[in-house]
């Protein structure tokens, strides 16, 4: 059985992956919420991995969905991280504000 | 028809899907903007369903929306409800230029697209049935991308590690020597 | 002959070195008897060669000999090198007889001073240098000799180290020389640059080829820079009374018998070069004149008893230039020699009197002295008249054949002649204005409270060279007299053959004309200063010009040296500060300001760190879309 | 033979490390120092005995590729030029070391350490035959030198130690620069192989080094500084011996190497030179202090040693190789004893100075002599190179040898006012009677240097006649050729063939 | 039937050495008795870094022709081996710095596991030949990296950990964008493949794929900390613990710049008119940014991390210049770049240790250059080196890199990098001025009570360091040799 695209084409997916990852973007500027600024990391990465996915529909491979899927592990791993940092930041009774995080500064 | 409906699924999935995004960036509460989160994941299953890519689209969803949005719950939930003004804090020129360049990310990418879409996007090619299913990609993932197999698993321990070292309660003080001066910031 | 020459240079430099290296362990008298020696050996090598030269035929009376390759630069070579001829025989008699005189004199001239090594030391290096001077086998050499007793000159006039005086004295007459020494340089780079050698055989050969009128005469012109600012002719003329600062000694051998004589000896050396340049060579000879004049009005109204002496060097000078101008080289050589003697003499004499009253120099303090010290008086009075040219004295018969040559050279010479004579008169005048204003009169109080008339006149060392000058003041002019025996200019032409011939007519009315005026002099200053018949008439203006030695100094400070300072002072001020090392500071202050800039965008916010990537990232992409 | 150089380059930098390594007492190390310093001037002796003047042309050179990919290679070897800079090199080095034995330094392993690596790197400079290595070893003097002036000068060192190494660097990096264009241009980086260059901004770019180093007007901005603040001895070495570095970067890489630019730049750069003689000679003139004297007359004879240099004729370059020794050694003694004056009195100002000369007849001598030297009495060697320096531009157009005759006179009434300043006039303030005169420690390191002076002045055609091939009856070295192939516009000619085979 | 891909392990050897120590030290962690831990898993990590140096120096020697391995996912050659090599090197280096760090005994295990891991990970970004072992080799050190950042657990180590998280990620995110319009052009994801795909598909200029280029040179230059991607680079410097610094200052540049050539050289060689001028764009900024803000610096880690930003830029003008002498420019450039600096922050550590506190300008003076006489003249080896003074690497490094520029025409590079040396010299130089040419006195030698021992092991990762800056110097040739075999696996 082979599948024709159905519906929107490639490029609507990737306007919407483009958006995807302009929103995310937004959300890493303009946050100052760590937590939130994690949760927009993630928007950026899922618009990634539509236009991902998206190319691989296109080209009728496979390799664009493992890409992905790494993908996901690899957001896994820094959602990981970055809340054991959020954590231990807020056991050293660190402000949850990228704003205020400015000791390091020239 | 098929098509018909096709397209509104699209369109719903990706309303919402920008909708929640915008949700999530834009929520005071953390809380909040995690849930959107979920509700973008979700969508965006959704749309990989329409483009055949049925095992990303249920990895989405367990991995995803399942095991990490769960973590981000948990922790948000250690840390109480933490509530932030959206846009507050920073200088106006930070806002303008943020707002500035992700403009300017998208109309790019879609100025790419659209560019490109004369060109060569339009002819997809048509996919076999067994199209982004689960054998596909497990056959994938042991021959040609092995590779890529274990190192997200290298990834996912380390992280594992890193996680646990960081989130790890301390015990007590230093203990290597005793003279560790005190930090003067 | 070359021997001789070899050893009349050398021995010099080697008692120099010898005080220089024993230092402590040279007793003072030591030191003064080991410069004397040396310069006496000296001498003897002149001798040597001067009677090895007599027995020779006349054109085989030139040797040059060459040590090593002095200075050497692709093919062009100066060696080491001495010309022995009779011209630098005749020059080596004169400086290192006169010389080994004065040195001696010195031993007891200086035997209170503390630092009579170095004194010494400086001397014998003085008569090394003129030596080299005389002796220089090529212009380079000459010029180096030239330099060097420059340098002695200056180390002398400021031997007395603590008096500023002295020491301002002393730069003053090394810059003029160095003046001299530049437009020298500038003339050999022309003749290198047109005849490519700086031998003088070479040189005199190649220049007549030269059609280029105008290198001929700015070589010339160069050339007699150097000797103007040597001998102390105007316009340079201005260092000599100054140079009086220097111990009597000094004044006596370099500012009046050897050094500043160097210029009239570079004309007649390069002679050729100057009739290959007779406008020049007339300037020369009309600069002498000019400076005759002007130093004897001047020498009126000095009441330093050496500036007076000095003067009359300048004026005496000025006729040896107007001889060596107008092309009497032996004639100017011969009142050089003659010269050398009794100006020598004067000095000897006024030293012994200066010594006496505890190195006063005013006469105005003086007075008196005859009956304290009648030899010195004595030997004061020949010199007196030999230096205004009295018969039977030196100075008549060399001074009056240069009058008479002028008279043989046409219109010029005939307003040469005049100056000359009036010089004659004014020579009189101050020679024995000074002669009555020290020796005449009543003892002076000041006297009378320094001089010790129980000790005697001085040290033997003093008086003997005193007395031997004073011999060669009186009858050193006999051997030439020059209508009937001239072995002088016989001796010198072989060198430099004279343009001009006076008749006999013309030598006498010379004579009778100068000794006229001279004694015309003699008897004014006898009214005013002797008898005391008359006041001395005072024309304010015309004392206060003379006085200010026609304003020379000021003119050349306001002119030259403090336009120089304040040039310098403004380099410093203006541009070394603000402009060298302000724009370092400035561009050390622009990269400052620009690191606070950049420092400043580093807010350690993290939120902007983002914004700069993603901003640089949307025009990177758009760049790229838009060129690819 | 090539050991010598060799030798001559490794054996102080050996002698570094060891002082450096070895923990030696004290006083030992400045022995030492001193002693390799000594065996340095053995060797170079050697050298110039076993020297063919005659034939010219690299000698006792060595060769082996560094990395052989951009053809770069350790090629080094003596000219007669290098080998009379190396001399002066080791001389005034030494002098130096024994100087700083004398007057004890704080640290004694680390300073002489650096002496001796400054003295290696210089030779290097002097002796390299590859332009990068050239390069290497002409930054190597800086790092020595950098830390000689910032830890033992003055109280404002740091402040010259930045401007000095700024300065200096600034001017090499551009260098560097034009060093990669003209190496990889020619495809090697060999001084010998290369060829010339007709590009004018790579000559641009090393005279910008040179005229910074050696300082040319206005460049000089870091000279009175570093020649204040550095301890004596550094600052004998910076202004004797490391400017000459930058003449002979003038001589072996600009004039050689782009005869067309040299010819293009004549004038300008003769310009610059001859302002800086006279603004140089100026300053000096005017400067409060002894150093100040110094160090702006050491501007105005490296000014005089360009105008030689871009005289473009064998009166300029002979001349200016001989002034380049006697400017070395001259500017050397005088810091030295400059430095043995302010250790006396504790300043160097002639408001405080004066009246040394009475009971101090060694000081007074030495200072004498080494002045009036200066100053180029004529006999004196500087007369010499300074005549020959003065033909050549005159040679080249009269003007500049008018300037120069200017500055002959203008150096006679700095140089007296600074003997005078201090040895004459009243006793200065600053100057008490315990100050006592040189001492015989003192005398050993100066008098060597007079006496230099002095047998230089006796046979100045030592050195000019022997700065390049003389005769042509053995082929020629390349440098001789390049030089020579360089237009020279003296006009004269076949009497300009001295420096032609 | 599924067919296992051909597996190379020789190829792996250096990476799965390392991971096999970040195993044993994880374990090591838990089962290790407490006082033994610090010096076990020290021990076995000093030992995974030697095995990987080891391996990859047998790889480089056994791998002169470029093989593609494993899916084609990775490529055995000597541009992979040796960059394997360097980082090997600075790891083992910075086991010996870490190995007394003052650091909580609790994490010592896991710190030496991410360590290993981390340096594993950059072994393997080498190597990897497709988007998707790219991606994730990058994500792999950079996890382990902002733990390590952050490990420390004082309030400026989490600062920095996680401002390079967040930074990172966004960096990273940008990357994969990159990549998936990469792959969406061109439909592949190895390297060559790509490279073929837009010469057969006539995709040059495409838009796609110059967005996607330009998405992918963000990524990269980010991680070589690259004007204007550079300003977490102060930041986390300073705040992570300084032995994590040394290794990211010198091996995440490594392989950062590593990479960037042969992404750049293997993938988009059609499109090299744009991304040379880029990357030489950069290269100026970072150069200018670099020298200019550190002027006004006082804490000798951002100094170091300025001047890290600045020697990115030298190295980036190789990477631009596109030609083999510009490959052999940067692999030799990396090797004395990281002796340097791991050296000088070895000597950071060790000042660090003695004052207790941040190290300063100010602090720097004294008499510690005197009285550590070692360690002082070492730092300022390395501040000359810095500049680019004989007789260290730095030197050769920068002339080789100039040479590169040249090659390829761009005089006006090497202007720019001539003029950005000047300035560095002013705080390089200021370094050297405190360490030596202060006043005694001025600051107490070490005000954290009493000095503490010296630290062997800290002065001889100081002494090799030293070794490799005035060798690399030395020994050029055979150096260049081995850069040079390394270029020839890149397609140049």
């Amino acid at each position: 059985m082979t599948l024709a695209i159905l519906g929107p084409e490639l490029a609507w997916y990737l306007a919407l992956a483009g958006c995807l990852f302009a929103i995310g973007s937004l959300g890493v500027l303009l946050r100052r919420s760590p937590l939130i600024i994690l949760l927009s990391l993630e928007i950026m990465l899922n618009g990634a991995n539509l236009a991902l996915i998206a190319f691989a529909r296109a080209h009728g491979q496979g390799r664009g969905q493992i890409f992905a899927i790494a993908v996901m592990a690899v957001a896994a791993s820094e959602v990981a991280v970055g809340l054991g940092l959020i954590v231990a930041m807020n056991r050293r009774k660190l402000p949850l504000d990228v704003d205020r995080l400015r000791f390091l500064r020239g | 028809m098929g098509n018909f409906i096709v397209w509104v699924v699209w369109f719903s999935a990706a309303f919402a899907c920008i909708g929640s995004a915008v949700a999530v960036v834009t929520f005071s509460n953390p809380f909040y903007s995690a849930l959107a989160l979920i509700g973008n994941l979700a969508s965006l299953a959704v749309l990989y369903l329409l483009i055949s890519a049925e095992f990303v689209a249920a990895a989405q969803v367990l991995v995803y929306a399942g095991a990490v949005m769960v973590m981000f719950l948990f922790v948000i939930a250690y840390l109480g409800g933490e509530e932030e003004t959206p846009w507050a804090g920073g200088p106006t020129w930070q806002t303008i230029g943020a707002v500035g360049a992700a403009a300017a990310l998208l109309v790019e990418v879609i100025v790419a697209v659209g560019l490109k879409a004369g060109g060569r996007l339009s002819d997809e090619a048509s996919v076999g049935g067994s199209f982004g299913s689960p054998a596909q990609i497990g056959r994938l993932f042991l021959t040609d991308h092995l590779l890529a197999f274990e190192i997200t698993s290298i990834v996912l321990l380390v992280a594992a590690v890193g996680g646990v070292v960081l989130g790890h309660h301390e015990k007590g003080p230093h203990d290597w020597g005793s003279a560790a001066p005190k930090e003067t910031p | 002959m070359i021997s001789g020459a070899w050893i009349c240079l050398v021995a010099p430099l080697a008692g120099a070195i010898l005080i220089t290296l024993a230092g402590n362990r040279l007793s003072r008298t030591g030191a003064g008897i080991v410069a004397t020696g040396s310069v006496a050996v000296a001498f003897g090598g002149a001798l040597v060669s001067f009677f090895t030269m007599l027995g020779k035929p006349g054109h085989d009376r030139s040797e040059l000999s060459t040590a090593w390759t002095w200075l050497g630069a692709g093919n062009f070579h100066a060696g080491l090198s001495i010309l022995v001829d009779p011209l630098s025989v005749f020059m080596m008699l004169v400086v290192s007889g006169v010389g080994a005189l004065i040195v001696g004199y010195s031993l007891g001239y200086m035997h209170s001073e503390s630092e009579e090594r170095r004194f010494f030391a400086y001397m014998a290096l003085f008569v090394f240098s003129m030596l080299l001077l005389v002796e220089s086998g090529n212009l380079l050499l000459l010029l180096a000799g030239w330099g060097m007793v420059g340098l002695c000159s200056y180390l002398l006039i400021g031997f007395n180290q603590e008096r500023p005086a002295a020491i301002a004295a002393a730069k003053k007459a090394f810059v003029m020389n160095a003046i001299g020494d530049g437009t020298i340089a500038l003339a050999l780079f022309l003749l290198i640059q047109h005849t490519r050698t700086l031998d003088y055989a070479a040189t005199f050969a190649r220049i007549g080829a030269l059609d280029n009128r105008w290198v001929v005469n700015l070589i010339a012109l160069g050339l007699l820079g150097g000797a103007v600012a040597k001998s102390a002719q105007l316009p340079l003329q201005t260092w000599l009374p100054d140079a009086m600062e220097g111990p009597t000694p000094v004044s006596a051998l370099i500012h009046a018998a050897t050094m500043v004589t160097a210029g009239v000896y570079l004309i007649v050396r390069c002679h050729p070069l100057f009739e290959a340049a007779p406008k020049v060579q007339d300037l020369a000879a009309g600069l002498g004149a000019v400076t005759l004049l002007l130093a004897g009005l001047i020498a009126l109204v000095q009441t330093d008893i050496k500036r007076v002496i000095a003067y009359s060097t300048m004026s005496q000078i000025g006729y040896m230039f107007l001889g060596a101008g107008i092309g009497a080289y032996s004639n100017a050589m011969f009142h050089l020699m003659t010269h050398a003697f009794f100006k020598a003499l004067l000095f000897l004499a006024a030293g012994i009197a200066i010594h006496a009253l505890a190195n006063e120099q005013d006469m105005r303090n003086m007075g008196g002295l005859g009956r304290l010290m009648p030899f010195t008086r004595w030997m004061f009075l020949i010199g007196s008249l030999a230096l205004v040219g009295l018969i039977p004295f030196s100075g008549f018969f060399s001074k009056d054949s240069i009058l008479a040559a002028a008279l043989d050279r046409g219109w010029y010479g005939a307003v040469l002649f005049a100056a000359g004579i009036v010089g004659a008169f004014l020579t009189g005048l101050y020679t024995f204005r000074m002669y009555w204003l020290v020796f005449g009169g009543q003892l002076s109080p000041f006297a009378r409270e320094h001089a010790h008339p129980g000790h005697g006149e001085g040290p033997r060392t003093m008086l003997w060279p005193a007395a031997v000058l004073g011999l060669g003041a009186a009858v050193a002019g006999w051997i030439q007299f020059a209508p009937f025996w001239h072995p002088v200019s016989d001796f010198l032409s072989v060198v430099a053959e004279p343009l001009v011939e006076p008749t006999g007519w013309q030598e006498f009315t010379a004579s009778a004309l100068a000794m006229g005026l001279g004694l015309a002099g003699i008897g004014v200053a006898w009214i005013f200063y002797g008898a005391r018949r008359a006041a001395v008439p005072r024309v304010a203006g015309l004392q206060r010009l003379l006085e200010h030695k026609f304003y020379f100094d000021e003119a050349y400070d306001l002119a030259f040296y403090r336009p120089a300072a304040a040039f310098a002072r403004f380099l410093l001020g203006e541009v070394e500060a603000p402009l060298v090392h302000g724009t370092t500071a400035e561009i050390g202050e622009t990269a400052t300001f620009a690191a606070r800039r950049l420092h400043r965008a580093q807010t350690g916010l993290l939120r902007t760190y983002v914004l700069a990537m993603a901003g640089s990232l949307a025009i990177l992409a758009v760049v790229f879309v838009v060129v690819r | 033979m090539s050991w010598v150089t060799f030798l001559l380059i490794f054996l102080p930098l050996a002698g570094a490390l060891f002082v450096w390594l070895l923990p030696l007492p004290r006083n030992a190390t400045g022995g030492f120092a001193l002693l390799v310093g000594l065996g340095e001037i053995a060797l170079w002796i050697f050298a110039l005995v076993k020297f063919d003047f005659g034939a010219g042309g690299l000698q006792f050179d060595q060769h082996r590729t560094w990395f052989s990919d951009l053809n770069v290679s350790y090629h080094v070897g003596f000219y007669g030029f290098s080998l009379w800079l190396a001399g002066l090199t080791v001389v005034v080095l030494t002098a130096a070391i024994a100087y700083a034995l004398w007057a004890g330094r704080e640290r004694p392993r680390g300073y002489f350490g650096l002496m001796l690596f400054l003295t290696g790197s210089i030779v290097g400079v002097f002796t390299a035959q590859d332009l990068l290595l050239f390069y290497v070893f002409w930054e190597a003097m800086l790092i020595p030198l950098y830390v000689l002036v910032g830890v033992w000068g003055g109280t404002n060192r740091v402040r010259a130690t930045v401007t000095f190494v700024i300065y200096t660097m600034a001017g090499s990096l551009l260098m560097l620069a034009s060093i990669v264009v003209l190496g990889l241009s020619q495809g090697t980086f060999d001084l010998v192989q290369a060829g010339t260059n007709s590009s004018p901004w790579i000559f641009l770019g090393f005279v910008a080094a040179f005229a910074v180093k050696a300082p040319l007007f206005p460049l000089h901005g870091w000279l009175p500084d570093a020649y204040r603040e550095s301890s004596p001895e550094v600052a004998a070495v910076l202004s004797g011996v490391v400017s000459k570095a930058a003449a002979y970067g003038f001589l072996r890489i600009a004039i050689a190497k782009f005869p067309e630019p040299v010819h293009d730049f004549r004038v300008p750069l003769l310009v610059l030179a001859a302002t800086g003689l006279v603004y140089g000679s100026l300053c000096a003139f005017r400067a409060p202090d002894v150093r100040g004297v110094i160090a702006y007359s050491s501007l105005a004879q490296m000014g005089l040693i360009t105008i030689g240099l871009f005289a473009g004729n064998s009166f300029g370059y002979d001349g200016a190789v001989l002034q380049m020794v006697n400017h070395g050694l001259i500017s050397a003694t005088l810091f030295l004893l400059a430095g043995m004056i302010e250790a006396r009195t504790a300043t160097g100002d002639f408001a405080l100075l004066g009246g040394m000369a009475r009971g101090r007849p060694a000081l007074a001598t030495l200072l004498m002599t080494t002045g009036v030297i200066a100053l180029a009495v004529p006999l004196s060697t500087n007369f010499a190179g300074e005549f020959l320096i003065l033909t050549g531009a005159f040679l080249q157009a009269w003007g500049w040898a008018v300037v120069g005759a200017v500055s002959i006179v203008l150096a006679a009434m700095y140089m007296l006012r600074l003997i005078s300043g201090v040895l004459h006039r009243e006793v200065g303030g600053a100057v008490g009677p315990e100050d006592r005169d040189l001492r015989p420690a003192e005398l050993a390191v100066v008098v060597p240097l007079v006496a230099c002076l002095l047998a230089l002045s006796a046979w100045p055609a030592a050195i000019s006649d022997r700065a390049f091939a003389r005769h042509s009856a053995k082929p020629t070295s390349r440098i001789v050729v390049t030089l020579s192939n360089g237009r020279s516009d003296g006009g004269l000619g076949p009497y300009d063939a001295g420096a032609q085979p | 039937m599924i067919h296992r891909p051909h597996v190379d392990w020789f190829l792996l050897a250096p990476s799965n050495s390392l991971l096999a120590a970040s195993a044993i030290c994880l374990l090591g962690a838990v089962l290790f008795p407490a006082g033994a831990r610090r010096t076990a898993t020290a021990v076995v990590c000093a030992a995974g870094f030697v095995t990987a140096f080891v391996f990859a120096v047998l790889l480089f020697i056994k791998s002169p022709h470029p093989h593609q391995d494993i899916g084609l996912a990775v490529i055995r050659d000597r541009w992979g081996a040796l960059s394997a090599m360097i980082i090997a090197g600075a790891g083992f280096l910075t086991v010996l710095l870490s190995a007394r760090e003052r650091m909580k005994n609790d994490h010592i295990g896991e710190y030496f596991a991410l360590l290993a891991a981390a340096g594993g990970g950059m072994a393997f970004l080498g190597m990897s030949f497709n988007l998707i072992t790219l991606f994730l080799g990058l994500e792999w050190f950079s996890i382990c990296l902002y733990v390590l950042c952050a490990i420390g657990e004082r309030e400026r180590s989490l600062e920095s950990g996680l401002k390079y998280l967040i930074i990172g990620s966004f960096g990273s995110a940008v990357l994969l964008f990159g990549l998936a319009l990469v792959y969406g052009a061109t439909g592949e994801i190895n390297f060559e493949a790509i490279a073929r795909a837009t010469t057969a598909q006539g995709l040059r200029g495409d838009a796609l794929l110059v967005a996607g280029l330009a998405m992918i040179l963000t990524g990269l230059a980010f991680k070589a900390s690259a004007a204007p991607f550079h300003q977490w680079t102060p930041d986390v410097y300073e705040g992570a613990p300084t032995p994590v610094t040394a290794f990211m200052s010198a091996a995440t540049k490594t392989v950062a710049l590593v990479l960037t050539l042969r992404v750049l050289t293997t993938a988009f060689p059609q499109e090299a008119r744009l991304w040379t001028y880029t990357i030489a764009a950069i290269a100026c900024a970072s150069l200018a940014i670099g020298n200019i803000a550190a002027l006004v610096q006082n804490n000798v880690k951002r100094i170091l991390a300025y001047s890290s930003i600045s020697h990115a830029g030298f190295m980036l003008i190789a990477v631009a210049a596109n030609n083999a002498l510009g490959a052999r420019a940067l692999m030799y450039y990396l090797v004395p770049y990281s002796a340097m600096s791991i050296g000088s922050f070895a000597v950071l550590a060790a000042r660090e240790r003695e004052l207790g506190r941040a190290v300063t300008i100010d602090n720097l003076g004294g008499l510690f250059g005197w009285e550590r006489p070692f360690l002082g003249a070492s730092l300022a080896l390395f501040m000359f080196g810095f500049v680019g003074f004989p007789p260290t690497g730095g030197f050769v490094g920068k002339f080789y890199v100039f040479a590169a520029a040249r090659d390829r025409g761009w005089t006006w590079l090497i202007i720019v990098g001539v003029a950005a040396t000047a300035i560095s010299l002013y705080y390089y130089l200021g370094i050297i001025r405190a360490l030596f040419m202060r006043p005694s006195g001025a600051t107490r030698l070490a005000p954290a009570g009493g000095s503490p021992p010296r630290e062997w092991l800290i002065q001889g990762s100081v002494l090799l360091c030293v070794g490799v800056t005035v060798g690399s110097f030395v020994f050029v040739q055979p150096l260049i040799d081995v850069a040079r075999h390394a270029a020839a696996a890149l397609p140049l």
